[in-house]
């Protein structure tokens, strides 16, 4: 290509730009399948994500969910009428620019509602805003659990948080080894970078490690964006976990996995968060290496959701991910709280968003839209709290799926009920 | 007459190189001692260990009696001594008021506003003839004043003893006699100085007293005229024309 | 023990490749002293290269080394020759090409985000995921091949500047801009041509990398910092220097690593730098 | 002489006046918080400027002492309850003694070496920061929202802060000039112009860097408080060389050793790269920074003095200021 | 008007918007040695630097042995003969003496020829040849302007310019120094154009001598003429 390199991932510029047309209200007529399309006052909802900087990749992500849910839904009618439409924000991965950023969005664009802020960091700040501002905002995939302890009113969270995300980890190990005999899997160590998530993921490790009476022999965080992984390799050599846990971004997950391969090591089972490796980029990369590890994810193509997947490969050329998917979620969330409202009469603000969005029970599918896509069939913004920690306004319910490298390809194989494949143990990385 | 500094057994070695070796002299208070010998004789390199550059190998340095060998550099203004480089360092970016002001701010006058500072800088400018280039910077301006300025910098520390680094190369024989006057006049005016130089007409006709070097070690001293006339002097310094 | 042993060998190939980054960066800032803030873009631009061979016409990293070097040299010596080398009119003001350098890394890095975009990229060699056991250490192929790869760059760089003429007139440029004009030197191809050559190191730097690590526009920053730290704990100007030093960051970092954890290596890297540069200037700038 | 000087001020306060009233006409929080956001970079800017502008030594590791300086007032407010106010003089001692400490061994490197070693620096205390379970490791520490309580620097609308940006920017502002007039200015600028030089003028370059990296890093410390009082977030990201750089630029680009260029320089860039940000970055990822990039290269290629550099020697200055005499002319009548 | 040997015509040479040199002209026979004498920042160096390439010229030419030299480059003067040794010395400080005049040598001629220059060389400048392996930036200054007057001559100079040969070097020094100048330009048939500030010495070595002002030359002739010239006398000679 000559106006701009997307070869690999075949996601060009013209194509990136007649999506941003069509969150435009007048331009949607692209979309296929549409029966009638949205054409009044639009709707706007706010998106912050990274859109430059280190984790302009995963921005780019996020965009290409929510800008492909937007499509359905105004090909469809919008809110009875009304279409959604999408203002983006640039965090750059920073908390500061965040900040400004969604305030412009705020108060400039005047935004209903807002989604995002893909880092907890990031979050963190502008949660803090949306609630002074009291407009309504739902992360779709932010998972630090202290995000949602701050007692904000106007902030939701779909994404299960880091508790869940180790929670499911630890469940899928100890089914596998109550199930087959053959699996010992008493001692477990993390390999994550050292920041805010990496560090959180060692914390939760060492407390389901606990929990299920597993030993926890360490943790080995290095700094994130490594140039080199070897030593790190070295020490989880000499810890010899029965399982490794680990949390890494993208870029340093593929290092991890061609280091550990250089290395020869190969523990018997590896789990990791989602996070890189549920990247189109990380397969791509490692290819074979990648054999044999398992991650857990929001999301995974599956029965449920083949047609929203195939369609959005299609168009994007880039597999919808757990990161994705959540994203194009929660504009569907978006949209049906908006409609409970259109359908009650209410009026469409903020404050009603909110309300609707405290109440709002999501279960097997959106109206007029698809089943929900997610590996629960249940979304709803409730309390609880666990080990000390309250979540307000979070998606309880939620829960991963956790798939495996198999033949380079991603195989769902936990919960157990609804898995592709046998867990391969131990692991074959080739 | 008394001196106003004494050198005694200087000695300042570079990795086995001997720069200066055993130099004794002194500068006698009030008057003009010139320092003078080929080059690589060791002259900047005494001069930079008199103005603390450089710390001597061995030997002291007595000035007013008191010994400061080894001081730092900085110490040096606030006891009356100051220096010009041989290859000069103006302050690039700061025009030519500022580099003087800079001068009187941190030297004996002990100014603590600027203002009075530029006014005392002002009048070393009419005396150094720098004036009309207050505001130049030191970039725009020649040779010539660029010399003057390195000078007028060190006359607003309000020295007592003025080092003064070869500020009369690269100057014509006029310019060459302008700057002669300038010297005379900052003599008079009480300063004492021990200057060098390798213009001997320049040499003979401000010192009183000069030291000659030779491979850094001293070869001898005394008046100008005798010293020039000294054969030895003439056959490794001065050469058959000039005599 | 052997895991030391093991430790050992991953720092002397990670500092391999600091190394090559390091000789790149030794010919402009150490030889010509530019201040060179960009290196690790270049070296980024250079993976680009060799990644767009790969991915257009599937050629293997260490193949397309020469294009890719070919190519990084005309790019740094039109580089140098159009814009840098205006703001290295002031000699003694050297601030100026440090934010210059700034600038243009901000650009390189933005303009292969906005062409690339901001994937993570990779391509394959022969060599790649090949594995070469030596007793109980294992080493990475490619990254062996970079290591010789290294040592013959390094030894080519010290023949050129010691022995050749145009080394002479760099070094000769370098020392007197105005005395290299006087004799001949056409210094304005020098300082191009240095500044080429080290984007064309830089560029092999590059390729190397690719076989064993990924490109992404910011990858640059990883390696820009190192590149100073070990230019100038080899001494300014010493290829050879920047060799060595190359090598004693790689094993740092991983033996550093094996000893304090992971989490404190950074720290470990950068204080140590600071002290070596620290005593070092100490005992050069020491009065008399 | 004395009425030309009347006729500036007098200007000058009415900007001044003009700028204080914004909040009551511009209601939309986030032009002010751009503007807070200014007056912050300038802020910062100004504060490195002592250092990096006036002394010479081009500190890349800022980012560092900023972010130490919002560590340490968010954590005396989180445990020990301590009001921001008095953080402000606590930070402001601390890590200038702190920074001046560590960065004295390093004074005699020059040009890009001292550069280096505050890269150095500013990675290291990150990488410790990361590790610190008192500061809250990597999750770094949340200051909550509140009711508004002026003891604690929390405020729930734009404009107090836009207010307390505006007059951190005035006093760093007025501050930076009158240390650039004073005795202590020409020290700095001497050692910055040459070391030898200021030796031979009894000036102890050594001391004088301790001095301005005391100063320097002290005040943008004070910048960090204010920076974790606005934000309410930290976390070791803030004290990364990027963020360092991002104080830097304005300096360069407004014109480096004077008062007023970092000023101009923030008041430029900050809006600009807000817009950018705003209008490119979801269309073109990359090219609101390309833009940014581009003028910096052109104005260190065409005016390597900065904006106040090109202004100093325009035509523009004189008609200024011809202007400026006849106003004064006209009212002494 | 007949062509001089080496001839400047009517130059004109700027810096940025200054203009520095205004008509300035003088001529050098085959052979012949002339001082260009002037105050401080009258030209003389901008002169020379005209005369070697290394600043451009507005308007006006450059003749060198009938053919015109003006707007090639500086590598150009220097393959024909025309050689600067520049004010200041600017030596390679980190290269051996030997280094230093290798680089001299540049042209293929010159190149071809080197060995026996440096064997001529260091028959005049003994010091040199044991000095021969030491680093420039350590020798003491009159052997760094032995160096750089060496350096002009590996390039097989038919035109040596020299600017201000005698600054800050000991008097025998300088004395030796135009005393090589004259041999060779009597017994190679060099041409010799010296700008100086010590105007009598200079101008007891020159045939004839140009006093530039401003950039423009004011008084011309032979040395002796302008030694008794009382207005050169006042104005450079001083007292
Ligand atoms: N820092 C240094 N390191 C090594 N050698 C030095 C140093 N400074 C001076 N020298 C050597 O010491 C000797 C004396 O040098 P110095 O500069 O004192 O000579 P000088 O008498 O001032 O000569 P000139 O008249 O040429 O200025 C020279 O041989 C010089 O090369
Ligand atoms: N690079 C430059 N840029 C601008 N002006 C310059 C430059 N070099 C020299 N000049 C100016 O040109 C004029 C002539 O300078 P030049 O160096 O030719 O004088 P000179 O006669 O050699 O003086 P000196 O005796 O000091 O060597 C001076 O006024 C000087 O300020
Ligand atoms: C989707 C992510 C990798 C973001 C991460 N879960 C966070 O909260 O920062
Ligand atoms: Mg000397
Ligand atoms: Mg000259």
């Amino acid at each position: 290509g000559c106006g701009g390199y997307g070869s690999s991932k075949g996601s060009d510029t013209t194509d990136t730009s007649t999506t941003t047309d069509t969150q435009g209200s007048d331009n949607s007529t692209t979309a296929k399948t549409q029966e009638s399309t949205a054409t009044g006052d639009p709707i706007l909802i706010g998106a912050l994500y990274p859109l430059t900087g280190d984790l302009a990749d995963s921005g780019k992500n996020m965009q290409y969910g929510i800008d492909f849910a937007v499509e359905e839904i105004n090909a469809n009618g919008g809110i009875d009428g009304r279409p959604i439409k999408i203002i983006y924000g640039d965090t750059q991965g920073d908390g500061a620019p965040g900040m400004t950023e969604m305030e412009r969005l705020i108060t400039q664009e005047k935004v209903v509602a807002v989604m995002g802020a893909y880092q907890s960091g990031v979050t963190e700040v502008v949660s803090q805003v949306a609630e002074n501002y009291q407009i309504p905002m739902i992360t779709a995939n932010a998972t630090a659990d202290s995000l949602t302890s701050h007692g904000y009113e106007y902030f939701f969270r779909l994404a299960p948080t880091n508790m869940m995300f180790i929670r499911d980890m630890f469940q899928c190990l100890v089914d596998y080894a109550g199930k087959h005999s053959n699996a010992t899997i008493k001692t477990v160590a993390v390999c994550a970078d050292n920041t805010e998530l990496g560090q959180q993921t060692a914390t939760w490790a060492k407390f389901w490690a606990e929990k299920n009476g597993m030993e926890y022999l360490g943790d080995v965080l290095y700094s994130k964006g490594a140039a080199d992984l070897t030593s790190e390799v070295l020490q989880l050599k000499q810890l010899n976990p029965d399982a490794l846990i680990v949390d890494n971004y993208v870029s340093d997950a593929i290092l991890l996995t061609k280091t550990m391969n250089e290395q020869g090591y190969k523990p018997q089972i590896m789990i990791a968060k989602g996070n890189g490796y549920s990247e189109t980029s990380y397969l791509e990369s490692t290819g074979a290496q990648a054999n044999g590890i398992l991650f857990a994810t929001e999301y995974l193509q599956g029965e449920k959701s083949q047609d929203i997947y195939d369609r959005f490969m299609q168009k994007y050329n880039v597999a919808l991910n757990g990161h994705s998917a959540e994203a194009y979620t929660v504009v569907w969330i978006f949209k049906q709280a908006l409609q409970n409202l259109a359908n009650a009469g209410k009026e469409i603000n903020s404050e009603n968003l909110k309300t609707e969005l405290q109440t709002i029970k999501i279960e097997n599918s959106f109206e007029g839209g698809s089943e929900i896509i997610l590996p629960y069939n249940t979304i709803q913004f409730t309390d609880g709290e666990f080990n000390g920690i309250q979540y307000k306004q979070t998606n309880m319910l939620g829960n991963l799926v956790v798939a495996q490298f198999q033949d380079e390809e991603i195989k769902s194989v936990w919960p157990f009920d609804e898995a592709e494949v046998e867990i391969q143990y131990p692991a074959s990385f080739q | 007459m008394e001196n106003i500094l004494e050198i005694k057994e200087l000695s300042k070695n570079f990795k086995g190189l001997k720069a200066v070796s055993d130099v004794t002299f002194s500068v006698e208070k009030g008057a003009i001692t010139g320092l003078i010998g080929s080059n690589g004789a060791g002259k900047t390199t005494t001069f930079n260990m008199i103005s603390g550059v450089l710390v001597p190998s061995s030997g002291k340095i007595l000035y007013n009696g008191k010994d400061i060998t080894g001081l730092k550099p900085y110490h040096y203004t606030s006891m009356g001594i100051a220096r010009t480089f041989q290859i000069m360092k103006p302050l690039k970016h700061m025009t030519v008021l500022d580099n003087v002001a800079s001068g009187a701010l941190y030297g004996r006058k002990g100014y603590q506003s600027t203002k009075q500072a530029k006014e005392y800088a002002e009048e070393i400018l009419q005396n150094t003839g720098l004036y009309d280039k207050r505001y130049c910077l030191p970039g725009d301006m020649g040779t010539p004043f660029k010399k003057r300025l390195e000078l007028a910098r060190a006359l607003a520390t309000d020295p007592e003893l003025l080092l003064l680094d070869e500020v009369m190369a690269g100057l014509n024989p006029t310019e060459t006699d302008e700057a002669v006057e300038l010297i005379r006049k900052i003599n008079e005016d009480g300063t004492t100085i021990l200057l060098i130089e390798h213009v001997m007409r320049a040499v003979a006709s401000l010192c009183k007293k000069v030291v000659m070097m030779h491979h850094g070690e001293k070869i001898t001293e005394g008046m100008p005229q005798e010293v020039m006339n000294d054969p030895y002097v003439i056959e490794i310094y001065l050469g058959k024309e000039e005599s | 023990m052997s895991t030391f042993l093991q430790a050992g060998a991953n720092g002397l190939m990670v500092g391999g490749i600091y190394a090559l980054i390091g000789v790149s960066l030794t010919l402009i800032f150490g030889v010509m002293k530019i201040i060179n803030f960009c290196q690790g873009e270049l070296l980024m631009l250079g993976m680009y290269t060799s990644f767009v061979l790969y991915d257009q016409f599937g050629l293997d990293p260490f193949l397309a080394i020469p294009i890719v070097a070919i190519f990084m040299f005309i790019f740094g010596a039109l580089l140098q020759f159009t814009l840098i080398t205006r703001s290295l009119k002031d000699e003694d003001d050297d601030t100026n090409v440090l934010f210059l350098t700034v600038g243009l890394g901000i650009l390189f890095q933005n303009l292969a985000l906005l062409y690339f975009k901001s994937d993570y990229r990779t391509a394959s060699s022969i060599f790649s995921d090949k594995i070469v056991s030596l007793g109980v250490i294992t080493v990475s192929l490619p990254k062996l091949v970079s290591f010789i790869l290294l040592i013959i760059v390094t030894a080519l760089m010290f023949l050129l500047l010691k022995y050749t003429n145009i080394g002479k007139q760099i070094r000769a440029t370098s020392q007197n801009k105005i005395g290299a004009e006087v004799s001949g030197i056409k210094t304005k191809s020098i300082y191009a041509a240095t500044y080429g050559l080290g984007a064309a190191i830089a560029g092999i730097t590059g390729a190397c990398l690719m076989s064993f690590y990924y490109v992404f526009p910011s990858v640059g920053e990883i390696y820009g910092t190192r590149s100073f730290i070990v230019v100038t704990m080899g001494g300014l100007g010493s290829v050879v220097g920047a060799l060595v030093s190359g090598i004693v960051l790689g094993l740092m970092e991983t033996i550093g690593a094996v000893v304090v954890g992971s989490s404190f290596k950074d720290t470990i890297v950068f204080l140590t730098f600071i002290c070596i540069l620290v005593v070092k200037q100490r005992l050069k700038t020491k009065r008399g | 002489m004395k009425k030309r000087i009347g006729s500036r001020q007098i200007l000058l306060l009415i900007m001044l006046f003009l700028v204080a009233l914004i909040p009551m006409f511009i209601k939309t929080p986030y032009i002010l918080s751009i503007l807070v956001m200014t007056f912050y970079t300038a802020s910062a800017s100004l504060a490195w400027s002592i250092l990096g502008g006036m002394t010479g030594q081009i500190s890349l590791g800022h980012a560092a002492f900023m972010g130490l300086g919002a560590y340490i007032s968010t954590l005396l407010l989180m445990n020990a309850n301590f009001t921001p106010w008095v953080s402000i003089i606590v930070v402001f001692f601390v890590v200038g003694g702190i920074s001046a400490l560590l960065l004295s061994p390093c004074f005699h490197l020059r040009g890009p070496y001292f550069s280096l070693v505050t890269i150095a620096f500013g990675e290291a205390f990150r990488n410790l920061l990361t590790n610190w379970n008192y500061a809250g490791k990597g999750q770094g520490l949340l200051l909550p929202f509140g009711d508004n309580s002026l003891i604690l620097m929390r405020f729930k609308s734009k404009a107090p802060y836009f207010y307390l940006a505006l007059v951190m920017v005035i006093l760093m502002y007025l501050l930076v000039k009158y240390i650039d007039q004073s005795k202590l200015g020409y020290a700095l600028k001497t050692v910055r112009e040459d070391e030898d030089t200021a030796n031979a003028i009894g000036i102890n370059p050594w001391k004088y860097k301790v001095i301005a990296t005391f100063i320097s890093c002290g005040l943008v410390a004070v910048c960090g408080v204010f920076y974790a009082s606005y934000i309410r977030f930290i976390s070791p990201d803030i004290m990364m060389q990027d963020q360092s750089v991002k104080f830097v630029l304005p300096a360069v680009i407004g014109g480096i050793g004077s008062a007023i260029g970092p000023l101009i320089g923030a008041i430029i860039l900050t809006p600009l790269s807000e817009y950018l940000n705003a209008t490119l970055s979801s269309i073109a990822p990359g090219a609101n920074l390309l833009v940014y990039a581009v003028i910096l290269i052109v104005v260190i290629l065409f005016q390597p003095r900065g904006i106040m550099g090109w202004y100093e020697n325009s035509k523009f200055k004189i008609k200024l200021n011809n202007w400026l005499d006849k106003l004064d002319g006209r009212k002494k009548e | 008007m007949t062509q001089k040997y080496f001839q400047v015509d009517r130059i004109n040479v700027c810096y940025g918007d200054i203009q520095v040199l205004w008509d300035t002209e003088f001529y050098v026979d085959k052979g012949e040695i002339i001082a260009i004498v002037g105050s401080n920042g009258a030209g003389k160096s901008t002169i020379v630097k005209t005369c070697a390439g290394l600043i451009g010229i507005k308007s006006g030419s450059i003749y060198y042995n009938g053919a015109e030299l003006a707007g090639k480059t500086s590598r150009q003067f220097i393959d024909l003969g025309v050689i600067l040794v520049p004010e200041g010395r600017q030596l390679f400080p980190n290269m051996t003496v030997y280094e230093n005049l290798e680089i001299g040598a540049s042209s293929k001629e010159a190149k071809a020829k080197k060995k026996e220059t440096v064997e001529k060389i260091f028959e005049w400048f003994p010091i040199l040849k044991e000095r021969k392996n030491q680093q420039a930036g350590t020798l003491s200054g009159g052997e760094q302007q032995m160096v750089a007057f060496s350096r002009g001559m590996m390039g097989l100079p038919k035109l040596l310019m020299m600017d201000e040969p005698s600054l800050g070097l000991a008097p025998n020094i300088v004395d030796n120094i135009f005393l090589i100048t004259k041999k060779i330009a009597k017994e190679e048939g060099i041409s010799i154009v010296l700008v100086e500030q010590d105007v009598r010495k200079a101008l007891r070595i020159a045939n004839r001598a140009y006093v530039l002002e401003n950039g423009v030359v004011r008084i011309t002739g032979t040395a002796s003429e302008l030694l008794s010239n009382a207005e050169v006398k006042k104005a450079y000679l001083g007292f």
